[in-house]
C-alpha cells in the first residue's frame, strides 16, 4: 500500500470518526487508534472500504511504556478475487450503494480509486494501545468473526480482555493456570 | 429444536423426510480426543448430541502447545529457521519461506533470481505432497483405512528424498536462509525431479481413478460440511478450503511474492463448498503445482549455479520496526509478524497460522451433522495441531 | 484464471466407481509379482518402475541410500595421520546451537593459560534437533554431522556422549559423504596446520589404537 | 518331552537331567521363555498415537517403503487396550501428560513405551518451555530411546530391533507383571495446577 493510497484512507476515517481518533500514523502505514474508536473504524474499514477479512490479531506486550497493543491486518479479499479473476485490478469499494450517511465517503474512495487502484487489497494495519494494568480492547468478533479464536489466544497469552467476545476464555492452557506467558515479565515455574 | 430443522434444511440435495422434534432424546455429551485417530494429533472436540445429531461443538485445543512465540524471543532470527519447520511438519518448506519472507521484508534484502527459483520448486512440491496426503488421511477418517494413505505416502517418499537430497533431512528441511537458501542443489537432485514430475500425473490419474468416482465417497462427502462463500470470508478461512467454497483468492497471485507473478497457472475453485469440493479441489491444486514446477525447472536451469544467497550482513540485526510476511502455505495464508527493537533477538514473533483460523468455522460447520460426518469435515479442513497450538 | 473442479454430477452406472477403484488395486497386486524393484539407486535412473513394483527396503539387511548432505547427530573429527584433533575450542558451535547443548571446556596448560583444544566436549544427543547449525558454524571442518541411524539406546545417560565417543577419523566422514568432506577439506587441513605451527603443544592429540 | 516315561523317580530324573538327556527345570522355563518372548516380540502391536512431528515418520515407518509390518507391528491399534507398546511421538506437553499417563496406565501388561524423537526424549527444541515435559521419562517408564528430530524411519526400526532384544531378554520369573502380590506398574497421574502441574494428593490407585 502505498504512501498516497494510506493518506487517502486516513482522510476518509478521519472525516466519520470523531476527532483525535486517529493517534498516529506510523512510518511503515500502521494507523494507531484509540481504543475506542476500534469498533467503529472496523465497521467502516469493512462495510465501505472493501478490508472484509480479518488475517491476523497479535498482542504485544511492551512493557518499557508499560502498555499492551493488539495489531490487526486486514485485506480486502473480495477485490482480490475480483482482480483475480478478471486478471483486472479493480479497486472499487464493495459498498452496495451509497445510503445518505456514508455519501461522502464513497465520494472520498472514489477520489482514492484514481489515486491508485490496484495496491488497495492490503494489508490496512490497525493498531490499538491499552495500559497494562487495565488491559480492556473492543473485540472485533462481531465483525470478523476470524476473530473469535485468535482474540482468546491473545487473551490466554496476554490476559488482554476483549470486551463484548462471545466466550472468552483460555484457549491453549487449562482454566486454572494463572499466568499469561507471553507477557514480558512471566517467569515459569521452576521444572 | 427448531434450529435443528433449519440446519438440517440447508443442506440441499438431501432429503430430510425425518422430523428432528419427534425424535428428540436427551442430549448428551461426548468428548472425541485428545488421544484419537480420527484427530490427526491430539485435538478434541467436545460434542453435544441429539441422537446422533451434532448439536454443538466446541474444539478444545493446547494439547500440543509448544511455547513456540515465547520460545523464539529467546532465539536469534537465524535460530528460530528449525523452529519454524516445527510448525506445520509437513510442509516445513513452506515454513521457512513465510519466516525468511517476513525477515526479509523486516530487513529489506533481495533475493537471487535462483535461490527464487529454488524456493517455489520447494514449495510447490510441498503443496503437492501435502495435498496427496490430506486426501489419503480424508479417506482414512472415511473408513478407508490404510489403503489411500499408503499410496500417499508412497509418493511422498519421493519428494522427501528430493528435500533430503537438498537440504539433509526428510521433514525438518530448515533449508532457507534470509536472503536465499542453505546450499545450492546436488547434482543428482534435477534427474530425479524430472522423474518426480513425469510419474505424478501417472499417480494422480491413478488416485483419482481410485477414489473420485467413488460411489462411497461420494454419498459421504457431498453436501456435508457445507461453507457458504461468504461466513468462509467472514471467518478468516484461507487456502484450499476457501477456494472450495468458490472464492478463487490465492495469495501467490495477490501478492506476487517470490516468482509467482511470472508463472502461468490457474486457481481451481469449487461450486458448493462442501467436502466433495475440498477433496476435488486439493488434486486439482497438485496438478496445478506440478505445471508451475514445470515451468520453473528451465527457469531454473537459466540462473548461474552457486548464486543462491543475497547480500546478507553477517549478524542479522534489523532495525526497530515491524514487518508482517505471508505466504499461500498449502494450508492457507501463514503470516509472520515480526517486531523488531534493533538487537538480534526479535521482540515479537508471531505466526498466524492457517490451521487455527481455518478451525473457528469448525462447530458451525457441523451442526447438525452426525457424528461420522464431522470426522471427515475436520479432516477435509486439512489441519495440523502443530500450527494450531504452536 | 480460475477454473471450477468438476463435480461428478452425472449419472454413472452404481458400482462402476468401486470397480474402477478395485482394478487399481488389483493393478498393483499383479505388478508387484513382477518383483521389480522400484528403488532409487545413485547413478542409475531413480524409481525405474514409475509408480509400480516393489518399493520396500528390508531395511537391517538393505538400506536406502542416504544422501551426503544428511543431517544425523554431530560428532567430532580427527586427522588421520597425526591422530590431531580438528576442534580448536573456539565455541563458534555453542553459540550457533539454537537448543544450547554443547558443552566444551577449554584446556589450560600447566601456566593456566588457554590452549586451543577442549578438554571436555560433550553434546546432548537426546536434545539434538539435527539444525545443522553447528556444523555449518564451524570454521575449522572439526563438527561434521553423522549418517549413523542406529542410534537408540536403552538408557538416556547412553545419549550424552563425551569427546571420546565422540570423536571418528577424518576418514569416516570422507567415506559417508565425499562431497561435503570436498567442500571443508582443505580448509581444515590449512587451519589444522596453522595450529599446529602456532601452538604446537595445543593440539589435542587422540591416542593410537593399540 | 512327551517321551519321558512318567514311572521315573526324582533321582532317575535328577541323573538323567545330569547327563543332559533331560531338560533341568531352569531349562524347561528357558525353552518356554523362548517360546513366550519370540511370540511377544514379533507381535508387538503400537498404540496408534500421533502426538506431534515423529508422528509422520512413525506412519512412514509404517508405509510400503520401511513397512514396520516385516516385525509383526504393522497393526496399529487405537484403543491402549489393545496395544503392547506406546510410541510416543512427539512433545507431550503439560496439558497432555495427564493423558499419556492415563494412557499408559490403561495399556495391559506387558507393555512398552519407546520414546521416540529428541521431544520425547529430554523435551527437544522445546524444553525451555514454560508448557512442555521435559522428557516422557518424567511421567511413564521408557524402554527405548530413539533420539533423532525426527529419527529416520531407519532409527526407528533400530528402535524396535532393540526392544525386541530387550523382550528377548526378559525372564518370567523376573519380569514385574506377574509378581504374586500383585504389584502394580501404574504411573501417577499429574494434575492442573496454577501454575503447571501439580502432583495428586493422594494417587488415584
Amino acid at each position: 500500500m502505498t504512501a498516497e493510497e494510506l493518506q487517502a484512507l486516513r482522510t476518509r476515517l478521519e472525516e466519520t470518526l470523531p476527532d483525535g481518533a486517529i493517534l498516529e500514523v506510523q512510518e511503515s502505514g500502521a494507523l494507531v487508534l484509540r481504543p475506542d474508536a476500534l469498533l467503529e473504524a472496523g465497521r467502516l474499514l469493512r462495510d465501505e472500504e472493501g478490508f472484509d477479512y480479518l488475517s491476523n490479531v497479535s498482542g504485544v506486550d511492551w512493557l518499557d511504556q508499560n502498555e499492551f497493543e493488539v495489531v490487526y491486518h486486514l485485506y480486502a479479499l473480495r477485490r482480490g478475487e475480483r482482480m483475480l479473476s478478471t486478471g483486472q485490478p479493480d479497486g472499487a469499494p464493495l459498498a452496495t450503494g451509497p445510503s445518505p450517511e456514508n455519501q461522502l465517503s464513497v465520494a472520498a474512495s472514489a477520489e482514492a480509486k484514481r489515486v491508485s487502484a490496484e495496491g488497495m487489497l492490503g494489508p490496512v494495519v490497525l493498531k490499538v494501545r491499552v495500559p497494562r494494568d487495565n488491559p480492556v480492547v473492543p473485540s472485533v468478533a462481531g465483525l470478523w468473526s476470524s476473530a473469535l479464536f485468535q482474540e482468546r489466544e491473545a487473551y490466554d497469552m496476554f490476559g488482554l480482555q476483549f470486551e463484548g467476545h462471545p466466550n472468552l476464555k483460555r484457549i491453549y492452557l487449562w482454566d486454572e493456570f494463572a499466568d499469561h506467558p507471553l507477557r514480558k515479565d512471566y517467569v515459569p515455574e521452576e521444572a | 429444536m427448531t434450529t435443528e430443522t433449519v440446519e438440517l434444511e440447508r443442506i440441499p440435495g438431501k432429503d430430510v423426510p425425518v422430523e428432528v422434534e419427534d425424535l428428540e432424546t436427551e442430549e448428551i455429551t461426548v468428548n472425541i480426543g485428545p488421544q484419537h485417530p480420527s484427530t490427526h494429533g491430539v485435538f478434541r472436540m467436545m460434542l453435544r448430541l441429539q441422537g446422533e445429531t451434532v448439536v454443538n461443538l466446541e474444539p478444545v485445543l493446547g494439547y500440543l502447545h509448544r511455547c513456540q512465540e515465547k520460545l523464539a524471543e529467546g532465539h536469534t532470527y537465524l535460530q528460530s529457521i528449525p523452529y519454524t519447520d516445527r510448525l506445520d511438519y509437513v510442509c516445513s518448506m513452506t515454513n521457512n519461506h513465510a519466516y525468511v519472507l517476513a525477515a526479509e521484508k523486516l530487513a529489506g534484502i533481495e533475493v537471487p533470481r535462483r535461490a527464487e527459483c529454488i524456493r517455489v520448486i520447494m514449495d510447490e512440491l510441498t503443496r503437492v505432497m501435502n495435498h496427496t496426503l490430506l486426501v489419503g488421511f480424508l479417506l482414512n477418517d472415511m473408513g478407508a483405512w490404510l489403503t489411500p494413505v499408503q499410496y500417499a505416502l508412497r509418493e511422498r517418499e519421493k519428494i522427501l528424498d528430493l528435500f533430503e537430497m537438498a537440504s539433509g533431512s526428510r521433514m525438518m528441511c530448515n533449508y532457507m536462509r534470509f536472503g536465499g537458501v542453505a546450499h545450492d542443489l546436488p547434482e543428482e537432485f534435477l534427474p530425479l525431479l524430472h522423474k518426480v514430475l513425469a510419474d505424478y500425473p501417472v499417480f494422480l490419474d491413478e488416485y483419482e481413478r481410485l477414489l473420485t468416482t467413488n460411489e462411497v465417497l461420494m454419498s459421504r462427502c457431498k453436501y456435508v460440511g457445507i461453507l457458504p462463500p461468504d461466513e468462509a470470508i467472514a471467518y478468516g478461512v484461507t487456502g484450499p478450503v476457501l477456494r472450495a467454497s468458490g472464492v478463487a483468492y490465492d495469495i501467490r497471485k495477490v501478492d506476487r511474492y517470490s516468482l509467482y507473478g511470472e508463472l502461468d497457472f490457474d486457481v481451481p475453485v469449487g461450486t458448493v463448498g462442501d467436502v466433495y469440493d475440498r477433496y476435488v479441489q486439493r488434486v486439482y491444486e497438485a496438478r496445478q503445482s506440478l505445471r508451475i514446477l514445470e515451468q520453473v525447472t528451465p527457469m531454473l536451469q537459466e540462473t548461474p549455479p552457486g548464486e543462491i544467497m543475497g547480500e546478507v550482513p553477517r549478524r542479522f540485526k534489523p532495525d526497530a520496526g515491524d514487518a508482517y510476511g505471508r505466504i499461500e502455505s498449502p494450508k492457507g495464508e501463514l503470516g509472520f509478524y515480526l517486531i523488531s527493537d534493533g538487537s538480534d533477538k526479535p521482540y515479537r514473533w508471531r505466526v498466524r497460522a492457517p490451521s487455527f483460523v481455518n478451525l473457528t468455522p469448525l462447530g458451525e460447520m457441523c451442526r447438525g451433522h452426525k457424528v461420522a460426518d464431522i470426522i471427515i469435515i475436520f479432516g477435509s479442513l486439512d489441519v495440523t495441531m502443530a500450527e494450531v497450538d504452536r | 484464471m480460475t477454473m471450477r473442479v468438476p463435480r461428478h454430477d452425472k449419472f454413472q452406472f452404481p458400482g462402476l466407481g468401486l470397480l474402477k477403484g478395485l482394478s487399481v488395486t488389483l493393478t498393483h497386486f499383479f505388478r508387484s509379482y513382477r518383483r521389480q524393484r522400484n528403488w532409487r539407486v545413485p547413478g542409475e535412473e531413480p524409481f525405474p518402475g514409475g509408480i509400480y513394483g516393489i518399493f520396500t527396503h528390508q531395511y537391517p539387511e538393505e538400506r536406502a541410500p542416504i544422501p551426503d548432505r544428511y543431517r544425523g547427530l554431530p560428532i567430532l573429527l580427527y586427522d588421520d595421520a597425526t591422530g590431531a584433533e580438528f576442534c580448536t575450542a573456539c565455541q563458534a558451535c555453542v553459540r550457533a546451537c539454537p537448543v544450547g547443548i554443547i558443552h566444551i571446556e577449554q584446556a589450560t596448560n600447566d601456566e593456566g593459560k588457554r590452549i586451543p583444544y577442549a578438554s571436555s566436549y560433550t553434546i546432548e544427543w537426546d536434545v539434538c534437533i539435527n539444525c545443522g547449525f553447528c556444523a555449518a558454524a564451524c570454521n575449522f571442518g572439526a563438527l561434521v554431522l553423522d549418517h549413523n541411524l542406529e542410534t537408540a539406546r536403552y538408557d538416556r545417560e547412553a545419549l550424552h556422549p563425551t569427546k571420546k565417543q565422540l570423536l571418528r577419523p577424518a576418514s569416516y566422514f570422507e567415506k559417508i559423504a565425499p562431497t561435503v568432506w570436498a567442500e571443508i577439506r582443505e580448509d581444515a587441513a590449512k587451519r589444522l596446520a596453522g595450529t599446529i605451527k602456532r601452538r604446537p603443544d595445543g593440539v589435542g592429540i587422540v591416542p593410537k589404537k593399540q | 518331552m512327551g517321551n519321558i516315561e512318567p514311572e521315573l523317580s526324582p533321582e532317575q530324573i535328577l541323573e538323567l537331567e545330569q547327563q543332559g538327556v533331560l531338560l533341568t527345570s531352569g531349562e524347561k522355563l528357558k525353552a518356554i521363555e523362548v517360546l513366550y518372548n519370540w511370540g511377544r516380540r514379533q507381535s508387538m502391536w503400537p498404540m496408534m498415537f500421533g502426538l506431534a512431528c515423529c508422528a509422520f515418520e512413525m506412519m512412514a515407518a509404517g508405509a510400503p517403503r520401511f513397512d514396520m509390518g516385516r516385525f509383526g507391528s504393522e497393526l496399529f491399534r487405537a484403543s491402549p487396550r489393545q496395544a503392547d507398546v506406546m510410541i510416543v511421538c512427539g512433545t507431550v506437553n503439560k496439558k497432555m501428560a495427564p493423558m499419556v499417563a492415563r494412557l499408559y496406565n490403561q495399556m495391559a501388561e506387558p507393555r512398552y513405551v519407546v520414546a521416540m524423537g529428541a521431544c520425547a526424549c529430554s523435551g527437544g527444541p522445546f524444553h525451555e518451555g514454560y508448557n512442555v515435559i521435559q522428557g516422557v521419562d518424567k511421567i511413564v517408564p521408557v524402554d527405548v530411546y530413539i533420539p533423532g528430530c525426527p529419527p529416520r524411519p531407519e532409527s526407528l526400526l533400530f528402535g524396535w530391533i532393540q526392544l525386541q532384544r530387550k523382550i528377548d531378554g526378559q525372564r518370567i520369573q523376573d519380569v514385574p507383571w506377574y509378581g504374586k502380590d500383585g504389584e502394580t506398574r501404574e504411573c501417577i497421574i499429574p494434575e492442573y495446577g496454577p501454575h503447571g502441574l501439580v502432583l495428586p494428593e493422594k494417587s488415584e490407585g
